[in-house]
């Protein structure tokens, strides 16, 4: 069992031109950084994406749209980014719209090997077009299938060499329901230690979900609205 | 005079209780936790994944991986929790969340809103919105009672790409508080100085003004 | 905002003979041992209990057996209550016997709003009678509802005053997607500490689904089946 | 002769593969723990909530919170994790558990399998093998080949309550090793000193003896 890489190249050099892939993380809070680099690098392109957000024009996926390597987006929140605006009014570019909360759901499901889920968002609206729907309780409920991804990428604060993984504070948003969710599962960490270091009491994604597992460098860790107060 | 933002904002944290849960939006939602009365206790959860939202941070002490839903840089608090994603939903699903509080484009008489989408102009996504509309067991709308143009945004009918059924249960307006029943809009408050006549004129859905209505007080 | 009480008696005060209880646990282990006791020394019966297992014939949830306190018991292990074993074959008591994920999903999905989930489990057997089925990539799975329970009564190892849990190893098994599950939720804890003394991290049960919280006394936590290594 | 309990153990142990998650039911699969290949890393899952089994503790080491889904006391190990029994049984379903291995009281020639109840005489409840046995991706079932009566328990369908539909891929039991194919029971190896006649006489439902058929190995 050895799932630890050496870097992002080698951790996604199965990841090809066409595929899908999760990217977790929350605007550009807890985004794998070292993999959207090395995609960028490795230019494979007609890549369906599925993230929160698609990050700002020159940093996070944002990266990936400047270099039009996405055929699709998935996404709850794409307001950040005005190149994604461009390719999507000029047709370039395919998106889906996911309420924010279903997003989280469908890639908790497929996590649980359950194929689809009955949620309210949506009903009456635009995303309720073509899709199922069912009333419990008086209630009209959407049907919802679970994400199928070839690949989810996450980044994690630590992990251990057996893929087990903790988050920090809100960086950990859709990355442990990504990590349950790819059909393979890269995890690139601040930190990579032996086994016994981490508490198994406190592991927020168990090692089973996690393939493969590097180090990573050089995180920039962007802050998109920085508020502060003042010391007084 | 109608109400400024900062007002609005004011006016809708008196309808906060001790121990309520509370979902913000973004816009003059967030202004609402300038005002939580004295004597209660409202916890702030941040759809991101944040239980016990603090304020900003003190400059300097900013960290990327702490933020609240509209991105900026937050603290927590003694007892606040950190979940994921999904987790933060199923708490709006089930009820837990006592009260949403998120702003509008439109409102409909029925309590249907449109705020997520210009069709042909914005194209930023829904982000939780239509999640919180769909399941949050109570919500309150802070919104301009008109547009730039002076076309009511308080509608028979939305306009706009809705972003939810028949949920919207209360309006602060620049202009007063408005219930949604089954009879319309009800204006239960006036902001000092506006005319029921003013109100009247700028609401184009079906208005119904309360026998006992008074002025807003803070 | 005062979640916090006394003891069991007053935790358990607004429940009464006729209602729906989920109890945390799996076997003996991280079951609420106070709350337990307080239930058969208030004397309430005609209960629909939820819980994984029924306990042993002298302890846990066996001593409502004892007292006849129950109507109904939703497990999906029950071989270890000669009780239990007779109550049912007499008639006495109604039991419906749930595969075991799908017991865990079942108060899941209730804590998340999601009326019902697709599963496998039990296709094909006696557990799909009378149940709604549909068919996704090929396969058969059964519709299963989300548990509906007035009160959800977990176990914790710490907790705090605002209501946030975490548990010790395999005795976290079902408290905390019971604790999401419950109208009502209470909390027993072996350490109640200040807000604060808790890292936000590594929370398992967030305070918002905690109700009513309070520190435990006499703990004997029985041990079922005690297997040991000799020193060498 | 026929395998002993340890030697069926000893025999699915040859199974294992490096970097395996392994799910191990109560009774002979249990005892698979103990003849894991030198040089093979494997995890094992307590489905209670636990990856990372290791051994009973040592004696005045038991710690009542620590149980596997037998209710042992048991220990973890560096790199164990703990999490709910939803998460638990998700990484079941999700196929993320590479290998189960259960007991069977009955199991038929199309896979079906019977192991959780005997009507009017035991009910003591299913637990989690049906959920093991749909949604595992790979199953051995461990068992005695008849009963104490010497009746088959290999069958061409199963008399007993069914706990899961063609869900059995392979059978170690004392007289050989079978996979379950289109065909039925495929007799790929046999114990030592047993006749194909013998395993021939003891397997009543749909039996072929593989062309390469051979006395198992350990």
């Amino acid at each position: 069992m050895n799932k630890v890489v050496a870097n992002a190249d080698v951790a996604i050099k199965d990841i090809e031109s066409g595929m899908t892939i999760m990217f977790g993380g929350f605007g550009l809070c807890g985004i794998p950084e070292n993999c959207i680099r090395a995609i960028v690098n490795k230019g494979i392109d007609n890549l369906t994406c599925i993230s929160n957000n698609a990050g700002v024009d020159d940093f996070g996926i944002g990266l990936m749209l400047q270099k039009k390597q996405l055929k699709k987006m998935i996404a709850s929140y794409v307001g950040e980014n005005a190149e994604f605006e461009r390719q999507l009014l000029s047709g370039e570019l395919d998106v889906e719209l996911v309420p924010q909360g279903t997003l989280a759901t469908r890639c908790m499901i497929a996590g649980y090997g359950i194929p689809f889920v009955p949620v309210l968002a949506g009903v009456g609206t635009e995303v309720a077009e073509g899709k199922e729907t069912v009333v419990r309780n008086g209630r009209q409920y959407l049907i919802e299938e679970a994400f199928d991804a070839d690949f989810a990428i996450v980044k994690a604060w630590k992990g251990d060499t057996m893929g087990n993984l903790i988050y920090k504070d809100t960086a950990r948003n859709f990355n442990p329901l990504m990590a349950m969710a790819g059909k393979i599962t890269i995890a690139e960490v601040e930190e990579l230690v032996a086994p016994g270091e981490l508490d198994p009491n406190m592991i927020h994604t168990p090692g089973i979900y996690v393939n493969q597992i590097f180090q990573g460098t050089d995180y920039e860790k962007r802050i998109e609205q920085r508020t502060v107060r003042k010391r007084s | 005079m109608a109400l400024n933002k900062e007002q609005i904002a004011q006016r809708i944290a008196k309808e906060l209780q001790d121990g309520f849960y509370v979902n913000l939006g973004i816009g003059i939602p967030t202004m609402v936790a300038n005002y939580i009365p004295s004597g209660i206790n409202v916890v702030l959860q941040s759809e991101n994944g944040l239980l016990g939202m603090g304020p900003f941070p003190f400059e300097g002490d900013e960290d990327a991986d702490l933020i609240n839903a509209g991105k900026q840089t937050i603290t927590t608090l003694p007892g606040s929790a950190i979940f994921d994603s999904a987790t933060s939903f199923g708490m709006i699903r089930s009820g837990r969340v006592n009260l949403t509080v998120l702003g509008a484009m439109e409102v409909a008489e029925n309590g249907d809103i449109a705020n997520w989408k210009i069709p042909g102009k914005m194209v930023k996504g829904m982000g939780g919105a239509m999640d919180l509309v769909a399941a949050a067991k109570n919500i309150i709308v802070a919104m301009q009672h008109t547009d730039k143009a002076g076309n009511s945004k308080l509608l028979p009918q939305c306009t706009l790409p809705i972003t939810g059924l028949r949920c919207v249960k209360k309006i602060v307006s620049d202009l007063g508080v408005f219930d949604i029943t089954e009879n319309g809009f009800v204006c239960r408050e006036y902001a000092p100085g506006v005319s029921i006549e003013e109100i009247k004129s700028k609401t184009a859905g079906k208005l119904t003004i309360a026998d006992d209505v008074k002025e807003i007080t803070f």
